[in-house]
């Protein structure tokens, strides 16, 4: 089979998904004609007709809340956000009504709410946000960001399949910039369980979304430079976190660096940080560092951005730190 | 879309009810009433857990509405705090609305939501959330749904004056409009928003005439009419089960208690409630209508009267009897897989911390 | 509130205007117009940095209702990505135009914000951001200062077809209007958010009538004749500073070019963009009138393309010299005190990533 | 002087700034002549005006963007959310138009919004939150959240003054429960500063809001019952972090128990998990541990209430465990 991109993967997993189901069907801002902003549900429209494929009014807040509704009656919609940064005109309605709708009342609510995520691209504060964060102390939900096209489609027809609400975060840059053979057949990636993107034995990354790429890049030179053997794991799921595969990294390496692209405070690595001290603090060799954005909004001059996002040479220079510490 | 204001539709759709089902519509609204009533008692025995709500002297606007539904056809409807008379005619029981005030563990909610934050999607209501407005989407969601499947069923959401303000509302029933959902929107216009006038909610003089941002029907009705409520409500369920769409139905009402039980109403100009109370209770102008027009003899009613106290008796004494909600039942249901959260690990075998391990007095006393 | 639909209002504040301002409403048209092709130029040539958002065929809409407005007085606007011509007229220079949308240190975001995203509340423009309809709150709250602190000055907000559908607009727009707010809200109907239609945005026939549900006037006139434009807004600016409160008005113009530069249409009806185009350009339109109604003559017309294009030039030149922005300037200003935020301690010394630091080639190739 | 409730302080607080400063005004539901939903501004209305105490729609979307609007103006709005919980309808306008004014457009926005948070009080899953880690990964957004009533007055008067967003957290099961005199004068606690609630040796409990008194007892408890000198930390703002306070009581006292509310995962104890980790590794002598509230919705029944928040036995539990390390 032909290789295919992140972004193609995705669609695949739309067709395929549509096709298996007739409950499912597809929500968002110019997905129909159109194919979407980034053409993620190109041809989606045509084939299942706009029924099926709903061009939606610009109201974040009002079609999440109606898959929600739809969701409750047996419907599996699956909604756009047209770049993720607008889920946050959604945040009230995901937080207080979808994610516990099974809990206070019983609602089975299986939806998936996708979009383009993520920086490196130029975008701006407004295009290239992460948002998993704010989303990740709500239970109720569950969070997937996958980092390679095989995981985006896998992940993606297993998000429909869920019986719960699931955020499902594209990494923009990564949409034509990789690609890969999906694996044949129905091919669907369990949510909740972590990858090891690259084996290694002396110093472990934990990550997930494009810095996957950036982290497997840095562990590359590390080798080739310090001989330094390093493991990368890629998280995949945020939500529920995959406690045992970070905990057998860190038993397995004993040094843990986390990488992610989002602002440093109140990220995602504060709760791995957490989890390892819980789980695994004695076989900590060293502290658990962290490589992140700085703690401002995006800005959008390539300088700027570059300054701020987390780049190869960053985790090169503070695993170097880790590793002789 | 033109709106309009008929207090009685000219021809009426409740003309074709049976005297019976007129009388049914009594039943309800004076087992609405005297259930919060009950309600008060258990109130103030402490009985009941957080705050009371009432609907008096808007129990027709709740009964009326909720009445042109079809349940046999599988219609929904998301109701608000003032709207338990909507889920008593859906098919609530007293003994669900007691048990959930008195946060049983055999409650509907199993003690994790308050009051009639409940729902059944088969019998055919969708629970609220706090978040005023959210329904709506939710709802517009819940009727795209038969839309999209062909289903001639219709749903109803409730929305008070001042939750027509929230961006949800908004966009939930511009999305309902555009996608012609089969949904029908009740804004229930009873004077306040908890102390809020209507004056500094909008600027508009009547809320029907927010439709026409929406480009629907908007009619105006009296709330506080059980009967004018019918007609107009269901000719606007008939119309979104004929395909044509979403209504906006203003009901004019009153809210005779405030807020919540907690609250003086301090804002309210002397009188105001006194003549709702005097000139426009809704039951007694129906019992009006039910002896005078339609020749009900008054012992039919006060059979009822006696039925629905007597069906209230014996709810309270089953929820009075009802268990508490069981400590590590709170770790179950989040998500459908794993069908439990794990216990914290210093939690694990822990019931109650109040039970087992808390000092009652001293928390929060210390003066530092 | 009645609302009303005029092409140009019968007693016309136009009429006031001198000659020499009626000759400058061409000039600040024609300099939207050619700047904007100037950044088409610097897009094809990748100077550019992101995307570039065409006003063509709009001019008329943003350039006669910010004339409307009174500088002098300290009226502030807040534009949105098509209203360049707005923001010219509140006096934004195209040299800030350019740097901003080539991501200059010395752009007026210093690199931080794109294209026409910044703001200057001296000059009177408030910066927009991405997120669709949060400008009316914002602006609601700008002019809710003038009226709490008796100033006489007017605010102006845009929103698009597309962005009425959004709770932000309906929260910013009804709590104005409650607060009799001295605020003008622009609704620009250009027929199309990205690629949906109107149609699939609002059941509306017209987008005035969305005035209805705030209780206030509502008017629509021809956004591509640039006095009718004036027209329409003076007398809600006017009525505004009277402290009448809101007005919200349609104005009905075609967006030419699509969302972006990216975008390339095929949803638009064949021969749409031609008929706009031949039959209704309002540049063209305003010619005629000052040609042949006004009796202005053509060369000084032509005189005031050759300044514009020699302004551009200038501005371009200067632009083009300007220095990229700063790595480290990144962490200034994101709270007052601190001023800076402390560089992450291992990038302590770094300057931007990929000037120093990263292989530029290899990022996202690996393929596993 | 008399002693006053926290909520007292709070009123205080805000008369106080209305007087001095005629920028200040305040925007919220019911807020005027009802005095708000817990009373809080009771009186302001009757003296300062309708213009100056406006009760507003309801749409916190709109009213929390009106108040950037009019803060760029040079006014000081203070917003009050009638429940904390609502603010979620405003994360966008917060997270978004707010945080990121000054940076982006160099647009001032010194405006306060305040509300009563928080649970023990049988409030159920939308009268109960703790919103406070889903504004934790913003940068531009300070964060307050006092435990006692002069910081309340202390803090709140701060707030009001800073030239930027502060989100202002009240603890409403402290609002007529705790009583303290206030200090004479014009009493402003400066934001960014962590308190030593109480001094300890052994062990270190990081927290702040309502379990500082959870921790106080607990401390307490273990001073009697296991001879355990416990140290106190109440971080009174979470947002900037006072990474100074934190390490230094790490150095003191070299094991270190969180303590929050809010639920676990993705709750502030993570952030604060990592900063220990980055600053001061090498001085614990054991895995820094968290109680906090378990990961569902919080329920409103008091039996499961008690169960899934933070109790002093947990706190207590748990110590002992650390100190044993
Ligand atoms: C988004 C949101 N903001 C604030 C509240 C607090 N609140 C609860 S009820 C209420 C007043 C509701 O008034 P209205 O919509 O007219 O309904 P009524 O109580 O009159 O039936 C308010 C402000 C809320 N529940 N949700
Ligand atoms: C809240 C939000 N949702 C989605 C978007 C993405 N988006 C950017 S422009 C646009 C279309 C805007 O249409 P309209 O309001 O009609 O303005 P126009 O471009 O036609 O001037 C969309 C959907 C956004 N910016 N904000
Ligand atoms: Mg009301
Ligand atoms: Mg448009």
């Amino acid at each position: 089979m032909a290789e295919i991109t992140y972004l193609e993967a995705i669609r695949e997993a739309l067709f395929e998904e549509m096709e298996r189901d007739s409950n499912v069907f597809c929500m968002g801002e110019d997905i129909g004609a159109y194919g979407g902003a980034f053409k993620v549900t190109e041809g989606l429209m045509a084939k299942y007709g706009d029924q099926r494929v709903i061009d939606t009014p610009i109201s974040e807040a009002g079609f999440v809340g109606a898959a929600a509704g739809a969701s409750h009656m047996g419907m599996r919609p699956v909604v756009e956000m047209q770049f993720i940064d607008f889920i946050s005109c959604a945040y009230d309605m995901l937080t207080n009504y979808i994610a516990t709708a099974r809990y206070r009342a019983f609602l089975p609510c299986p939806l998936v709410v996708r979009g383009p995520s993520g920086g490196y691209v130029r975008g701006g504060p407004f295009h290239s946000q992460n948002p998993e964060a704010a989303f990740l102390h709500t239970p109720g939900l569950k969070i997937v960001y996958p980092a390679t096209a095989s995981d985006a489609k896998g992940l993606l027809k297993a998000a429909i399949r869920d019986d719960d609400p699931v955020l499902f975060f594209e990494h923009k840059y990564l949409y034509r910039r990789i690609k890969e053979e999906m694996p044949a057949g129905d091919h669907v990636v369990e949510i909740g369980k972590a990858r090891v993107a690259r084996e290694g034995k002396d110093l472990s990354i934990i990550t997930y979304a494009a810095t996957v790429w950036k982290a497997l890049e840095a562990a590359e030179q590390l080798e080739k430079e310090d001989g330094l053997s390093v493991e990368v794991i890629d998280l995949r799921t945020l939500l529920p976190m995959d406690d045992e595969a970070i905990i057998a990294t860190v038993k397995k390496t004993n040094r843990v660096l986390i990488v992610h692209e989002d602002t440093r405070t109140g990220g995602v690595a504060g709760e791995i940080a957490a989890r390892i001290n819980e789980h695994a603090f004695e076989w900590l060799d060293a502290p658990i560092l962290r490589v992140t954005a700085a703690d401002v909004p995006l800005p959008f001059a390539p300088p700027l951005e570059d300054y701020v996002l987390p780049q190869v040479a960053d985790i090169v220079s503070v695993a170097r730190k880790l590793a002789a510490y | 879309m033109a709106t309009s204001t008929t207090s009685r539709a000219p021809s009426r759709p409740s003309d074709a009810l049976t005297l019976e089902r007129k009388v049914e519509l009594y039943y309800w609204m004076r087992l609405t009433r005297s259930l919060e009533e009950r309600l008060v008692n258990l109130y103030r025995q402490t009985k009941v857990v957080g705050g009371l709500f009432r609907s008096l002297g808007q129990e027709a606007d709740a009964v009326g509405s909720a009445f042109a539904l079809d349940r046999t056809k599988g219609d929904i409807l998301s109701p608000l705090i003032r709207n338990l008379g909507s889920m008593l005619v859906q098919g609530a029981e007293p003994l669900e609305i007691i048990r959930q005030y008195m946060a049983k563990g055999d409650s509907p909610t199993r003690g994790r939501e308050l009051n009639i934050h409940f729902g059944d999607t088969v019998r055919g209501f969708v629970g609220q959330i706090s978040h005023l407005g959210d329904m709506v989407p939710v709802m517009a969601g819940v009727t795209l749904s038969f839309k999209l499947r062909n289903e001639k069923r219709v749903g109803m959401v409730y929305v008070g004056d001042g939750a027509t303000s929230t961006g949800a509302f908004h966009e939930g029933i511009n999305f309902a409009a555009v996608q012609r959902c089969p949904l029908v929107v009740i804004v229930e216009n009873n004077g306040y928003a908890y102390s809020t006038p209507n004056s500094k909610q909008s600027a508009v003089k009547e809320f029907k005439d927010k439709a026409m941002a929406y480009g629907i029907p908007g009619i105006r009705a009296d709330g506080n009419d059980v009967l004018a409520t019918y007609d107009v409500t269901r000719d606007a369920v008939d119309r979104a089960r004929r395909g044509e769409g979403v209504t906006l139905i203003e009901l004019m009402t009153y809210r005779r208690k405030g807020h919540a039980e907690h609250d003086n109403q301090s804002y309210v100009p002397d009188g105001e409630i006194e003549r709702w109370e005097k000139q426009n209770d809704p039951i007694n102008r129906y019992v009006r209508v039910l002896l005078e027009e339609l020749q009900v003899e008054k012992k039919e009613l006060d059979a009822i009267d006696a039925r629905v106290i007597s069906e209230i008796d014996a709810a309270t004494d089953l929820a009075e009897q009802s268990p508490a909600a069981e400590p590590t039942d709170a770790l179950h249901g989040v998500y459908a897989v794993p069908a439990q959260v794990e216990p914290l690990w210093y939690r694990a075998g822990v019931r109650s911390a109040v039970e087992k391990n808390e000092r009652a007095a001293g928390w929060g006393t210390f003066n530092g």
